[in-house]
């Protein structure tokens, strides 16, 4: 039989002023299961706990209900004060007789009445709570990093940095990412290699990182300290350990005309290939698709040549399992595909390109060497049209564009103006915007530069048609200028578009598997927009980089490094505690039904066969409902779609709930 | 039990309110001093989605006049997606309700977000007001539980 | 604002179907518009004068709402849905309507037929007697 | 036709496809049909009937039958079929366990019809071309099959075979039935006429579960109604809301997973319209969130586990009714 104490706050006058708490108390003393009641000038004091504490023990409470302020401002510390004399600390109930009956009636003799009935649904409840202890889970102490971008070679050092073993799983052949192939960086002008590839050697040579480049992440299970992660390790057809890349291979590999995804196709490679002279890990991959001795049988000159042997034609795929205790998804970005905006002409003209295009024809490691020619004739533009906001901030209806900006085209596009004015003043350059969006440190300064310094000419417009004629070799750029209200028709050699970014392609598939959240644009949820914003509402999955929305890269510097903190916060923890009031399913009860898998937004629900002992010594496999305590959080969607009751709320049950109705309704 | 007995009638009222938005924006506003109706009576669940149809009924079965739910606004959950269930349970059980000929105006279901105090406070005047005025349930209480 | 019409905007956006709030002002349906040259207003200037409610001069610009060729060039180029040219549609129809010249009905067209009459007038003939 | 699937039966028997036959099974009257297990020719050929009144629906028995050794022969009307796949999405048969044959049905008679027609004492009923040829031990009566046909049958929203390892006879199509016009009168009463349509009805409600024990989508181990940690455990009404509230709990439960069989209907002894409840949740949500049929495929998401973000009907929408 429960012994329930009854504790009634005054709160100095801010309950007793509109509640009587002694009739309070007195009423409690009828209800059921009540042994003591008591009330107190303020609960939450010290002597108000030593209070609780004492009656306790002294009249063998098995249960507590204190009526006083919200349980979102004292529960906590109740629950702390009935642990500390060895009582379970879910035993313990609140009323809320202060926001909830005192600050919002008027009335005494009402405010008492509710008081009432609000004790004794909390008692009512109480009656029926059951001690809960959360569940320990132990932490494996490495994490993954799923992207070798800068998000994820910035998050991997950090968490290297601390201690912890760090895995980066990257789909090309080199870690680097996007920020690799840029020429340089706003508003600072800095070479985007010289600043990146030593920051890649940092994690090529960290004994703490692993680089499991050319790889795919196929399965994620498991849960936050213990993720079990399927790895596909793609047939590279040569020996990682020992190809030294000296690139012999790449020089004699007779088969060179293979499109090179480095230069987005603007040149050719070779198909035994090293992506770019600073890959890391250094070491050659072979193209099967272009492979003649993959594919014909013939050729094989790639391995007589190489002197350390490390060519191996039958390599296959392969699939490694690892654990982990924590995982940061930096899945990163692509270019939008904006083939379907003809009236720009792209693909129609090679001259027009899109502004990552443009990055790599001015690199110098770029396929002209750094020298800035058309990709058509190869000669030096004079005149060049920038178009901003193609695809982004447009109506999906419209033509399946992006609602979103993408953030960083406006600073980009004022550096390729900058730039190119810088090698060659007498190009003359035109940029079509709607808004030129500048919110940075220096972002603005460096915008006005190319204006007022350079002479860009930043026309407030848009363009309407691109027309490349053939016999000039010209494009015909007919724009529309909001200022002077005027149409205007410019013949550039070149047009760069500021193609929108997306999330990975792969992203979805990802999140799929880390059973994160995304938003429609396919860019991973934060667990709170504000106050969380490099976690996933999974437990143990963070977030870095474009992945979560578009960013430049000292905000996806520094969301990796947050969510590198977030990464050791779990990883320094030998346990973590689980949260008691979780989803747990009556077994006898359950019928398998599979329903509340369906509803579960975390993926805490499995099923498994059971074996079930029946009458007369037989024994029957069931499909029951398993919850995985870590990953529940207990919000209870899956207890109201369970038809049986089966599946039940520890610390909300149904019987709890139902017996708060009853002791109001009544 | 009312203490105001053989005067008007005052509805009982069950608000079942999610812990993260609605419970919080009740909470707010007591700590803003609004006042709204004692009828109200606050019962605190994780998420909208813990509640039950039968948690409904049974408030209906042991007397109750109205039964509002609220939750965090769509998109606003806590744990992602519960109110999207919510809206969806709630709209087919409501609209049972209705089809058996209870007042579709005693069950409510309303977005309260843990920064509106101030229209936790009209949506609970209003459906209080509402629920007077439709008068005691008789269509579903249970007489044997009512006390007078 | 005095009007001379008594067109209101309202009206215009209702026969158009048009939210002009929706434009963000990226100036692509005037770029686009291959009329632009010959009209007083140009089509985002339909959407800036339709929200600020100017309907009149917009109605008496018969150089602008007479050289639009509906070639759609604007509603295709548009990022946001917005319409220029049914709101230009929609400002000619009111002139047609004030002016009391609709004076066909849909009886008198059968008579009128001509086996010439390219199918497209015909279609764009009944669109505007729905609308 | 009853021969044919006699024959058929006894065949994958001998072959030793199948070790035992799902069937109807002769009753003391020739309308009182009871579902069976045989295990032999003789068996089958002594008391396998397959007649105008064998409306059982077979599929809830394969719960417990698959579990058993070997494979279990099973005859489904195309109605059947859909509860099979429903049962099939929530794992309650084992595949591997049952053949299943799909049969032809053109509707099934409701004794009931017959017995408000005053027919009573039936001997023996024929069916000859579409007409009922009844004898009783009052004489002869005759009665056309559509007028003697069950309210479900009649309204039958489907003649397609949707799972099946062999057919005998024809496969039909999906129809578009009227089975929501009776849901659709009871919208247009006012809130008083509904309440007191359903207080006429469901007052009659003894709580024998019988329309629980047949449903096909009511599999669980133990009912919500048994599970003392439900707080709804009870075993007889306590109060007049009593049958309502299970009613309700029990069609909202079903929701999404009813495939609209009528069999709840069927069984019930009080003749309670119980699956007017059923098909209003099923027209509800064909309406607010596309149509859904139940069982149509295997591994389905049902309306009532899905929702979509942007687009879903909020509560406030379900107005009628209100102070009357």
């Amino acid at each position: 039989m429960q012994r329930i104490g009854v504790f009634v706050c005054h709160c100095g006058t801010n309950i007793a002023a509109t509640v009587d708490v002694e009739a309070v108390a007195e009423a409690a003393k009828s209800v059921p299961g009540v042994v003591f009641s008591a009330d107190y000038p303020y609960m939450c004091s010290e002597s108000g706990q030593d209070l609780v504490k004492e009656s306790v023990q002294k009249y063998n409470l098995t249960n507590v209900v204190i009526c006083s302020c919200s349980p979102r401002m004292h529960e906590k510390t109740f629950r702390k004060a009935v642990e500390s004399i060895g009582m379970n600390p879910y035993m313990l109930e609140i009323a809320n007789i202060r926001e909830q009956c005192s600050w919002v009636h008027k009335d005494k003799e009402e405010g008492t009445e509710k008081a009432i009935m609000l004790m004794k649904a909390a008692c009512a409840k109480a009656t029926l709570n059951t001690p809960l202890t959360p569940g320990m889970l132990p932490v494996t102490k490495r994490a993954l990093v799923i992207g070798g971008g800068i998000a994820g070679m910035q998050a991997a050092l950090d968490i290297a940095e601390a201690g912890y073993e760090v895995d980066i799983v990257e789909q090309k052949p080199t870690i680097g990412g996007k920020m690799a192939q840029l020429d340089k960086t706003f508003p600072t002008l800095d070479c985007s290699s010289c600043i990146v590839t030593p920051k890649m050697v940092d994690v090529g040579q960290n004994d703490k990182i692993r680089i499991l480049s050319y790889s795919d992440v196929e399965e994620v299970k498991g849960y936050i300290g213990n993720f079990d992660v399927k790895i596909k390790r793609k047939a590279r057809y040569v020996d990682e350990d020992k190809c030294t890349g000296c690139g012999l291979c790449t020089e004699k590999c007779p088969m060179k005309k293979v499109p090179n995804e480095w230069n987005l196709e603007l040149d050719t490679r070779s198909c035994v290939y090293i992506p770019f002279a600073q890959a890391v890990p250094k070491v050659a991959t072979i193209d099967p698709r272009y492979c003649l001795k993959l594919n014909k049988g013939t050729c094989g000159i790639c391995s007589k040549v190489c002197g350390v042997g490390a060519i191996n034609y039958e390599a296959k795929d392969e699939i490694i399992e690892e654990k982990y205790g924590a995982i940061v998804a930096a899945t990163g970005f692509e270019i939008a595909d904006i083939s379907r905006y003809d009236e720009y002409a792209y693909g129609q003209s090679p001259d027009v390109v899109t502004s990552l295009e443009y990055e790599r024809l001015m690199s110098a490691a770029g396929p002209f060497g750094g020298h800035l020619l058309r990709p058509s004739d190869h000669k030096e533009p004079k005149k060049i049209v920038f178009v901003q906001c193609v695809g982004s901030r447009e109506e999906e209806s419209c033509k399946g564009g992006k609602e979103y900006c993408s953030k960083v085209c406006c600073m980009y596009t004022a550096k390729h103006a900058i730039l190119t004015k810088d090698h060659y003043p007498d190009t003359d350059i035109y940029v079509f915007y709607i808004d030129v969006r500048t919110p940075g440190k220096l972002f603005d300064e460096f915008y006005r530069r190319a204006v007022e310094q350079y002479g860009v000419h930043y026309i407030k417009g848009a363009v309407g048609k691109v027309t490349p004629h053939k016999e000039t070799g010209k494009l015909e750029v007919q724009g529309y200028d909001m200022i002077l209200n005027e149409q205007m028709h410019i013949d550039a050699d070149m047009v760069v578009l500021a193609a929108a970014v997306e999330p990975s392609h792969t992203a979805r598939r990802m999140a799929t598997m880390l059973t994160a959240p995304m938003d429609n644009n396919d860019f991973f949820t934060e667990a709170h927009a504000k106050l969380r914003p490099v976690e996933s509402a999974t437990a143990g999955v963070f977030l870095a980089g474009m992945c979560q929305g578009p960013k430049d890269i000292p905000e996806t510097v520094s969301q990796a490094s947050a969510a590198a903190a977030k990464v050791i916060g779990v990883l320094a923890k030998d346990q973590l505690v689980g949260n008691p009031c979780i989803a747990h399913p009556d077994e006898l009860m359950c019928n398998g039904c599979s329903q509340c898998a369906g509803v579960c937004p975390y993926g805490a629900i499995t099923y498994v066969e059971k074996e079930f002992r029946m009458p007369n010594r037989t024994t029957k496999m069931r499909r029951v409902a398993q919850v995985n305590e870590a990953v529940c959080q207990g919000c209870g969607a899956c207890t109201v779609t369970c038809p049986s009751g089966a599946m039940d709320l520890r610390g909300f049950s149904n019987n709890e709930i139902m017996a708060e109705v009853d002791a109001l309704c009544l | 039990m009312s203490v105001k007995e053989n005067t008007e009638f005052q509805p009982t009222i069950v608000a079942f309110c999610c812990n993260w938005c609605s419970y919080s924006g009740a909470d707010l506003a007591g700590t803003n001093r609004l006042s709204y109706p004692t009828n109200v009576k606050i019962i605190r669940v994780p998420c909208s989605c813990r509640i039950n149809p039968m948690f409904v009924l049974r408030a209906f079965q042991r007397g109750a006049d109205g039964v509002i739910l609220c939750g965090c606004h769509p998109g606003d959950c806590h744990y992602m997606e519960g109110n999207y269930h919510t809206r969806r349970r709630m709209t087919l059980l409501f609209s049972m309700l209705n089809y058996l000929g209870i007042e579709s105006a005693r069950t409510r279901v309303e977005w309260v977000s843990a920064a509106e105090g101030q229209r936790f406070v009209d949506v609970m005047d209003d459906f209080t007001a509402k629920i007077t005025e439709l008068g005691p349930n008789r269509r579903l209480e249970d007489l044997r539980c009512k006390k007078n | 604002m005095a009007s001379n019409y008594d067109v209101t905007k309202e009206e215009i956006e209702e026969i158009a179907g048009v939210n002009p709030l929706r434009c963000m002002r990226c100036g692509r349906c005037s770029a686009a518009c291959p009329s632009f040259d010959n009209m007083k207003y140009h089509p985002h200037q339909f959407v800036a004068m339709v929200e600020n409610g100017e309907i009149d001069a917009l109605m008496e610009s018969e150089s602008s709402i007479y050289k639009c060729m509906s070639c759609m060039a604007c509603i295709e180029r548009c990022p946001r849905q917005v319409q220029p040219a049914r709101l230009i549609e929609a400002v000619r129809l009111a002139v047609v309507r004030k002016q009391g010249q609709n004076h066909l009905t849909p009886d008198d067209i059968p008579a009128l037929l001509d086996p010439d009459l390219p199918q497209q007038a015909l279609v764009s003939a009944y669109r505007k007697f729905t609308k | 036709m009853q021969e044919e699937l006699i024959k058929r039966a006894v065949e994958l028997m001998e072959d030793g496809t199948v070790n035992r036959v799902l069937g109807w099974q002769k009753g003391q009257f020739v309308y009182d049909i009871t579902p069976a297990v045989f295990t032999s020719a003789d068996e089958l050929k002594e008391n396998f009937v397959y007649n105008d009144f064998c409306g059982d629906n077979l599929s809830k028995y394969l719960k417990d039958e698959t579990e058993k050794e070997g494979k279990v022969l099973v005859f489904l009307k195309p109605c059947d079929t859909y509860s099979f796949n429903q049962l099939l999405t929530e794992y309650k048969i084992h595949r591997e366990n049952v053949y299943a044959i799909g049969i032809e049905c053109y509707g099934k008679a409701d004794v009931e019809l017959l017995r408000r027609k005053g027919i009573d004492g039936i001997l023996d009923v024929k069916n000859e071309n579409g007409t009922l040829k009844i004898a009783t031990i009052y004489g002869d009566e005759e009665v056309p099959m559509m007028e003697a046909m069950a309210e479900r049958c009649v309204n039958c929203k489907s003649k397609k075979h949707v799972a099946y390892d062999e057919l005998i006879g024809e496969d039909g199509e999906v129809l578009d039935s009227n089975r929501f016009d009776m849901v659709e009168k009871l919208e247009q009463m006012s809130a008083q006429e509904r309440f007191d349509f359903w207080q006429g009805e469901l007052s009659r409600c003894i709580r024998c579960n019988a329309c629980r024990n047949v449903c096909p989508a009511c599999t669980c181990e133990k009912c919500v109604f048994d599970n003392p940690d439900s707080g709804l455990y009870n075993k007889a009404a306590a109060d007049s809301f009593e049958e309502k509230m299970f009613h309700i709990i029990r069609a909202y439960h079903v929701a999404g997973r009813c495939t609209d069989c009528g069999e709840c209907s069927r069984v019930c002894p009080e003749h309670i319209p119980l699956h007017l409840l059923n098909r209003k949740f099923i027209k509800d949500y064909n309406e607010l969130y596309g149509s859904f049929m139940a069982g149509a495929e295997v591994g389905q998401v049902s309306p009532m586990v899905d929702f979509t973000m942007d687009n879903d009907a909020e509560p406030s929408i379900v107005q009628k009714g209100g102070a009357e």
